[in-house]
């Protein structure tokens, strides 16, 4: 039905594709997995469109296929919901779903009443409980997600695609979009869904094709492969079975309580979070995608204002009005979201290295371009990041590259607390490791740390304690040998620990 | 009823509506002020009636603006374009010896033509908007001045006539043309391509991915537009029957400022022509009325104020009202949002 | 505020200072006026009410000083009872706002209307509307096409005359010239021009380069560093106005001075070249005034015309036309007496005279 | 391989091809016209391009910070006008002191104001700064009456500012490298300079970073109207005669000069030595037409084709499908 050979693409220096494969049948549910950064949005886009290839072929029912523009795609019957959405903010509910499809009367103007029937019928199908004339901006991540499905959905394409489309959905959604997908196989559409969730791969896929680095490295039927080797394939190593295992170093009662955050609330996102880091640890934040934990990190710093409770940082409660006060407190942040939150993709290696820097002195004293390459060839040397040279702009770096950029941009200041929000997205495994190993290190010099991530094995790893976030709320704290996946996930989805949960809270509101 | 009220509180002209309502109060009352013997009486309409006859080709302009701003997109030229229609339409009988007719038809179709070229610039070899304004101001003031080295040209009294006219003695042709034009509007707004419009300045690589063909949707726009602006042209070919090459630049800035005062947001995706109609009657009122402020202060007071004065002050007021609209739809907004945050997932969408 | 009454104050000493000076005869004229101001009571009872509309005021100097001494005239006959009202718009270029503008006062029913237009078209439907009314409506400044107005007007053509003369004369045959234009399109530059391109080929003199200023004096002097940079050779410089900015090229770049040079009359000019041309004629040059006071004198006029008072055919130019000869004219031959004359003007104005409205009834009336 | 290299310098020495292009335009100039090689073109570029230089100081720090500043024109001219003003053709040397001071101090209101209106209230800068500079024009004719009083310094500091030394090198060209060494030292010489860089590369990134962008972008602008205003004073006395709305037509002119220089319209990447590239590659451009005698019209014409022409080679956004 579908097969995509040899694609290859380059975003200046990085290469995100090389000589990929995928292929589809008609009726087939393919998982196409990877990890961070290796290339399956990318493939995505090629596929409908966004993406303009450096090479290769696509095929479609055998025939050799051009797809130039999205609306080529479409006309090949290939719809996606995408990673990053395709939802117009400001415009509703219905004209979201049905922008381009909507019938028109014999005058040419929209039939807004058929058009909002057929809105509804979707909305319906994926049993999303919103005002058909609201914005989307104001929904939540995950009805916004909903929509994006239920527009791929109405396109009736012949290939669906899914990308990370049930990453920040609750477990109910996800059984409604698993259940239409269901149909929709059982109707002959050909559905390709990418996902970092393991157990949804073998309930709904049949086959299965991963990336690396941009490369195809395996294809195959689903019941062929068990998840060590999907992992293998994903990372080139087995699995860790050791990973949450290690010795939790117990140290929080010998230390000082650096952030102490009681009762806060930001509504919606946030309520009545308790939190509390200690000198010297590093404490984890997971959770699903859109949970609060990228707001909770942001309020710490100032950048989000919050409604109620307080925040107690080096005993004297305090509250930021913006990222610069926490920052002249010895806060440092680095995002995930390179792009928009982090990088100068347009200044020097060396500017970036010393961003944080910049930001901090006198405005108008003398500061030689020395002092700038001094200060980032020693974080460089230092932090290990691979750049052709000082002055080359930063957006010629790989991903990678460009993240150790950013933590080393902070290290280098050495800030008494340091808060990462996800900040190893696309980044390899040997990056990852050095990121960790240098973070660690800082902690033995009495820095602390919390840190958001998405990827469950890494919190594990890393972490002294876990606070798991669920709608806004802390749903765990894990510590110690509770630091075990299971309950992370059971945690994560909210599931089985309602009551435990509960009780739990309420002894944290009791202290 | 309340809730047709909320609707128009939520209507992204509502600022502009009450910038343009409260200053056509104060027409009024000054024109009562001035003579209220004579103010109930025929004078008054007619007085009114007439800034449709002298506006409409500002009124026009600021329209084909509407529908780009709408886009995100805003384009500088478009009183120079004006300009060109207006030159052609004057010009093309005496140097060619063509038919007016003729000449009005070829104006308004080069106009459209010159549009769609400001189009593939800005589309196609996408150079920002504002650069390709400046640039394109150039060009057309270049080529307006070749045709018509000064102001002239040949245009029939007809013309004047028909387009001084009233309808059954009171309503005047050019709101007749105007409410037309609007009416295009109340039929586009409902179709394909103007939701389109909307999807590609709220978030053009999203519209895109939807599969619109974003390039065409623009340059169908910028024809649009470009028929607009030509006929704006010709309205001021038939009001001031002559060819002008470059009397028409201001009206670039103006139609702009009167888009943003009406509520279209500059970065596309939010308004409607209601909007850019509010924001020029508006500014008109506001240009027409604060001089006879002066006037009546004047007398009043004894003191003279000269022009500078008002001119001015009109700038103080539209400045003012530029502030007001703008923080008007953001106070809307937020009351939208109810106090939700702009959510990451959102934001990243933009980019 | 308070700052503006000072300044009001300011410029009215201004233009009462400018009057009297071209106008010799002032105080004979002021004795005069008592017994007629008497004889006009009815009209006074009336009271002529009097709208002026000029294109544009900011960035053109020329037509300031057109707006304060109309103001200025306007105000002297409302003191001496002659009209009742007197009312300014500015049109800031924008033909619609013009249009507009001209509609109010027809409809608000103003008794005299002065137009000192945009353009030398476009508002026949207007003027049409103006004389169903029976409204006095005089084009001032720049001719209007249209044979149902008065226009009163500086009579360009003499004015450029005045100074092809004075090139050809001190020049003599094969000379080399640069002519600087104002703005192109602009009725008065464009008839300076065309007498310019006529009269100075005749007598044997080529016109090597023809550029527009703009009636700026930051453009004149980039045109002429332009010219001079240019390599091009040329013997005198015959010009409209920006004098100054030309001057100030070529001070800058050392050259040495052309051999005439003509202009209109900007105090600064006046001062800066006889000063140029103190001990001897260094660079010989003419100043023909072209009297913004236009508007004033066709108020005077207008105010004739609705006293009842007949044009006396014989004395215009056309059956719809008043022309206007420019009376100051200044060379180094009456240098001395010319600059006495302005004394007491700053450097910002220009010299211009206008007629009082007996002089306007002695001069065109019959 | 040869073809290679030179789109690659094309694509990446635009301060480098607006300095070959002017030279070509000023070769082809000669060629065409060889009586046009002469002392005083250069001194006649030299100056003009140092005053378009010094207006478009303000307006490259605004835009490499992401921002753009309409009020320059208007800006000058009030300048000019307070500081002919002050002045009133006489010499004192404490009076040039107030002068300048006054020129600078009209600046940062103005600047304060753009400031406040773009950054704080949020306002889309090129209108804020539009209707500011309306505004500032308007007032100028309020203050003046139409007409200043005084329209030119005294002759001995005109005959100062428009020298020519080996009448070549104007001495307005000296503010120009004096401008020239404070924005240097400015852009890449303190953390100022380089907050705005950050700043206009990537906003969010420098407030998370710790920058206090918005006060940051307001100094910016200030920075911006007090350098305009600076350059006021110098046109004062370079331009000869000042009136209301005098330098107005610099404001399209700065904004040229800056973008084909080499800086990003939007944001964070450029160089004032790009602007005086780009001032340079203008003024050239406008004396080859003014040389063989282009009509106005055509000239237009040309300099708007030439404009398309650079801005498709280095100022092209990103095409959606990457
Ligand atoms: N528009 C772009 N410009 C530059 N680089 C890009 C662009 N889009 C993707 N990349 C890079 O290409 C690589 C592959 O990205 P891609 O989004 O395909 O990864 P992914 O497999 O979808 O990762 P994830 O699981 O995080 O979604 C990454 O290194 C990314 O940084
Ligand atoms: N145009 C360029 N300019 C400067 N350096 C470049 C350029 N192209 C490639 N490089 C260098 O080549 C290196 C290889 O890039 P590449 O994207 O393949 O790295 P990577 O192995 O994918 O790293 P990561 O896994 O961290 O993303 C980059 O780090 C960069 O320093
Ligand atoms: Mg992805
Ligand atoms: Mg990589």
């Amino acid at each position: 039905m579908l097969e995509m050979r040899n694609i290859s693409k380059n975003f200046e220096a990085v290469q995100a594709l090389n000589h990929a494969h995928l292929k589809v049948e008609k009726g087939e549910i393919m998982a196409l997995l990877g990890s961070n950064g290796s290339g399956k949005s990318t493939l995505v886009k090629v596929l409908s469109g966004l993406v303009n290839p450096t090479g290769g072929e696509i095929y479609i029912d055998g025939e050799a296929v051009q797809i130039k523009s999205s609306a080529d795609a479409r006309k090949h019957g290939i719809a996606v919901a995408y990673q990053d959405f395709s939802l117009i903010p400001k415009m509703s509910v219905i004209d979201n779903i049905m922008l381009t499809l909507s019938p028109c009367k014999k005058n040419g103007q929209i039939d807004e009443k058929k058009s909002r029937e057929m809105a509804e019928y979707y909305l319906n199908e994926l049993q999303i409980d919103v005002s058909p004339d609201a914005p989307v901006e104001l929904l939540m991540p995950s009805t916004q997600s909903m929509i994006e499905i239920a527009k791929a959905l109405a396109m009736k394409p012949r290939i669906l695609i899914l990308d990370e489309a049930t990453a920040s959905l609750h477990a109910d959604e996800v059984e409604i979009v698993f259940s239409v997908l269901k149909k929709l196989k059982a109707e002959g559409t050909s559905i390709i869904i990418v996902t970092h969730r393991m157990s949804e791969i073998f309930r709904i896929c049949d086959g299965c094709t991963i990336l690396k680095s941009g490369e195809t490295v395996a294809e195959g039927n689903v019941n062929q492969l068990d998840l060590d080797e999907i992992v293998f394939h994903m990372t080139g190593k087995y699995p860790d079975k050791e990973i949450g295992k290690q010795e939790t170093k117990e140290k929080n009662h010998h230390l000082q309580l650096l952030l102490d955050v009681k009762d806060m609330a930001m509504p919606p996102k946030l309520k009545n979070v308790n939190f509390q880091a200690y000198q010297g640890e590093i404490v984890g934040i997971g959770g699903l995608d859109g949970q609060g934990q990228s707001e909770f990190i942001r309020v710490i710093l100032g950048d989000h204002n919050y409604t109620a409770g307080k925040m107690i940082y080096q005993g004297k409660e305090i509250r930021y009005k913006q990222a610069a006060d926490a920052v002249s407190d010895e806060i440092g942040f680095i995002s995930g979201d390179r792009g928009r939150e982090s990088i100068f993709p347009l200044r020097s290696v060396a500017e970036n290295l010393f961003a944080g820097n910049t930001a901090r002195g006198k405005l108008f004293a003398y500061l030689s371009p020395k002092e700038i390459d001094s200060f980032a060839k020693s974080a460089m040397q230092k932090y290990g990041v691979v750049a052709g040279g000082l002055r080359h702009p930063a957006n010629s770096l790989s991903g990678g590259n460009q993240q150790k950029l950013v933590v080393g941009r902070w290290i280098a200041l050495s800030p008494k607390l340091l808060l990462l929000d996800d900040p190893t997205k696309g980044v390899d495994i040997n990056s990852r490791r050095e990121i960790h190993r240098i973070l660690r290190e800082c902690t033995e010099r009495g820095m602390s740390i919390i840190y958001v991530s998405s990827d469950n094995e890494e919190l594990l790893e890393i972490a002294d304690r876990i606070y798991i976030f669920y709608e806004g709320q802390i749903s765990a704290l894990l510590a110690g040998d509770d630091r075990r996946e299971e309950k992370l996930v059971a945690a994560m989805l909210g599931i089985h620990q309602k009551q435990e949960e509960k009780g739990k809270q309420d002894d944290e509101s009791k202290n | 009823m309340n809730q047709k009220i909320n609707q128009i509180k939520r209507s992204p002209a509502f600022s502009g509506m009450i910038l343009f309502f409260l200053f056509l109060i104060v027409y009024f009352g000054v024109q009562y002020l001035q003579a209220p013997e004579s103010f109930w009486s025929i004078k008054t309409y007619r007085n009114f009636m007439s800034l449709f006859k002298s506006f409409s080709p500002l009124i026009l302009v600021t329209m084909g603006q509407a529908f780009l701003m709408l886009m995100g997109i805003i384009d500088i030229s478009i009183g120079m374009q004006m300009s060109f229609a207006n030159v052609l339409a004057a010009m093309l009988p005496e140097i060619l010896g063509l038919p007016t007719p003729v000449a009005w038809l070829i104006a308004l179709l080069a106009t459209i033509l010159l549009a769609v070229l400001n189009g593939v610039i800005v589309s196609c070899l996408r150079i920002p908007p504002l650069l390709a304004g400046f640039a394109m101001i150039y060009v057309i003031k270049g080529i307006n001045l070749l045709i018509a080295p000064k102001p002239g040209g040949k245009v029939p009294a007809i013309a004047n006539q028909v387009f001084d006219s009233m309808l059954f003695g009171f309503i005047p042709f050019s709101l007749i043309l105007l409410a037309v034009m609007y009416g295009i509007w109340l039929y586009l707004e409902k179709t394909p391509l103007i939701k389109a419009v909307y999807a590609i300045g709220g978030n053009e690589r999203n519209a895109y991915a939807t599969g619109i063909h974003t390039t065409a949707i623009k340059i169908k726009i910028y024809a649009l537009a470009g028929f607009f602006t030509g006929l704006a042209g010709l309205c001021y070919t038939a009001a001031y029957t002559t060819g002008n090459p470059i009397t028409g630049e201001i009206y670039g800035l103006q139609s702009i400022s009167a888009c943003i005062l009406g509520g279209i947001s500059l970065a596309g995706g939010w308004g409607n022509m209601a909007s850019a109609v509010y924001g020029v009657g508006f500014q008109i009122l506001v240009q027409t009325t604060v001089p006879k402020v002066f006037t009546m202060i004047s007398k009043a007071t004894g003191v003279n104020y000269n022009t500078y004065w008002h001119n001015l002050f009109s700038d103080i007021i539209i400045l003012l009202g530029l502030v007001v609209t703008i923080f008007a739809i953001r106070a809307q907004r937020t009351t939208f949002i109810s106090g939700l945050k702009k959510q990451i997932k959102g934001a990243k969408a933009d980019e | 505020g308070p700052k503006a009454d000072k300044k009001e104050e300011s410029k009215e000493q201004t233009t009462q200072k400018e009057q009297p000076k071209p106008e010799e005869k002032q105080p004979e004229k002021q004795a005069e006026k008592q017994p007629e101001q008497k004889q006009e009571a009815p009209a006074e009872k009336k009271g002529l009410r009097v709208a002026s509309h000029n294109a544009m005021i900011e960035g053109n100097p020329y037509r300031a000083v057109y707006e304060t001494q109309i103001a200025a005239a306007a105000q002297k006959a409302k003191e001496m009872g002659l009209i009742s009202q007197f009312d300014s718009f500015v049109a800031n270029n924008d033909p619609a706002l013009e249009a507009q503008q001209i509609e109010q006062s027809i409809n608000e029913g103003y008794d005299i209307i002065i137009v000192n237009p945009i353009a030398a078209s476009g508002l026949d439907a207007l003027i049409q509307k103006a004389a169903d009314a029976g409204i006095t409506y005089i084009n001032a400044d720049c001719i209007y096409d249209s044979d149902k107005i008065l226009n009163v007007v500086v009579d360009q053509a003499a004015w450029a005359e005045i100074q092809a003369d004075y090139v050809i004369k001190t020049l003599g045959k094969g000379a080399k010239v640069v002519q600087f234009n104002g703005i192109d399109g602009n009725s008065a530059s464009e008839i300076r021009s065309e007498v310019w391109k006529k009269k100075l080929p005749e007598a044997g003199i080529e016109i090597v380069k023809t550029v527009a200023h703009n009636w700026s004096d930051i453009e004149a002097k980039q045109l002429m560093n332009e010219i001079i940079a240019s390599g091009l050779e040329f013997d005198g410089i015959i010009n409209q106005e920006g004098a100054n900015g030309i001057m100030d090229a070529i001070e800058e770049s050392k050259i040495d001075f052309p051999k005439c040079i003509t202009s209109s009359e900007e105090v600064s000019w006046i001062r800066r070249i006889a000063k140029v041309n103190e001990d001897k004629e260094a660079f010989p040059f003419i100043v023909v005034e072209n009297p913004p006071g236009i508007g004033a004198t066709a108020l005077a006029i207008a105010i004739n015309i609705r006293q009842g008072h007949e044009l006396d055919p014989g004395k215009m130019s056309g059956n719809n036309l008043i022309y206007y000869t420019p009376q100051w004219i200044m060379t180094h031959e009456n240098q001395k007496e010319r600059l006495e004359s302005i004394a007491d003007l700053p450097d910002s104005t220009s010299v211009s005279s206008f007629m009082s409205v007996e002089e306007a009834k002695a001069a065109y009336f019959k | 391989m040869n073809k290679n290299k030179v789109y690659y310098f094309v694509k990446n020495n635009q301060i480098g091809m607006a300095l070959l292009l002017s030279l070509l335009i000023f070769v082809v100039t000669i060629a065409l016209n060889p009586k046009s090689l002469n002392v005083n073109a250069f001194g006649s570029i030299l100056s003009l391009m140092s005053m378009l230089t010094i207006a478009a100081a303000g307006q490259t720090l605004v835009i490499i910070a992401d921002g753009i500043d309409m009020s320059v024109g208007a800006t000058m001219s009030m300048a000019a006008i307070v500081t002919v003003g002050i002045l009133r053709g006489r010499e004192d040397p404490m009076l040039f002191v107030i002068a300048i001071l006054a020129a600078i101090g009209v600046g940062a209101i103005i600047g304060l104001c753009n400031g406040l209106g773009a950054v704080k209230a949020g306002l889309p800068p090129m209108v804020v700064t539009l209707y500011i500079s309306n505004v500032v024009n308007r007032l100028q004719y309020v203050m003046t009456g139409g007409t200043p009083e005084f329209t030119s310094v005294s002759l001995i500091y005109k005959s100062f500012m428009t020298e020519r030394l080996f009448q070549v090198f104007p001495v307005i060209s000296f503010f120009a490298l004096g401008m020239y060494a404070l924005i240097f030292w400015l852009m890449n010489r303190t953390r100022y300079g380089q907050q705005i860089f950050l700043i206009g590369n990537n906003n969010r990134a420098a407030q998370l970073t710790g920058i206090r962008t918005t006060r940051l972008k307001v100094i910016n602008y200030m920075m911006a109207g007090i350098l305009s205003g600076i350059a006021g004073f110098i046109g004062a006395g370079n331009s000869g005669y000042i009136k209301c709305g005098a330098f107005d037509g610099m404001t399209i002119d700065t904004i040229v000069a800056v973008v084909i220089g080499g800086t990003l319209l939007a944001g964070g990447k450029g160089s004032y030595a790009g602007t005086a590239a780009g001032a340079l590659l203008l003024i050239v451009l406008s004396n080859g037409l003014a040389v063989l005698s282009v009509s106005p019209s055509m000239k237009n014409l040309i300099m708007g084709v030439i404009l398309i022409i650079l801005l498709g080679v280095y100022n092209r956004a990103k095409p959606v499908r990457a």
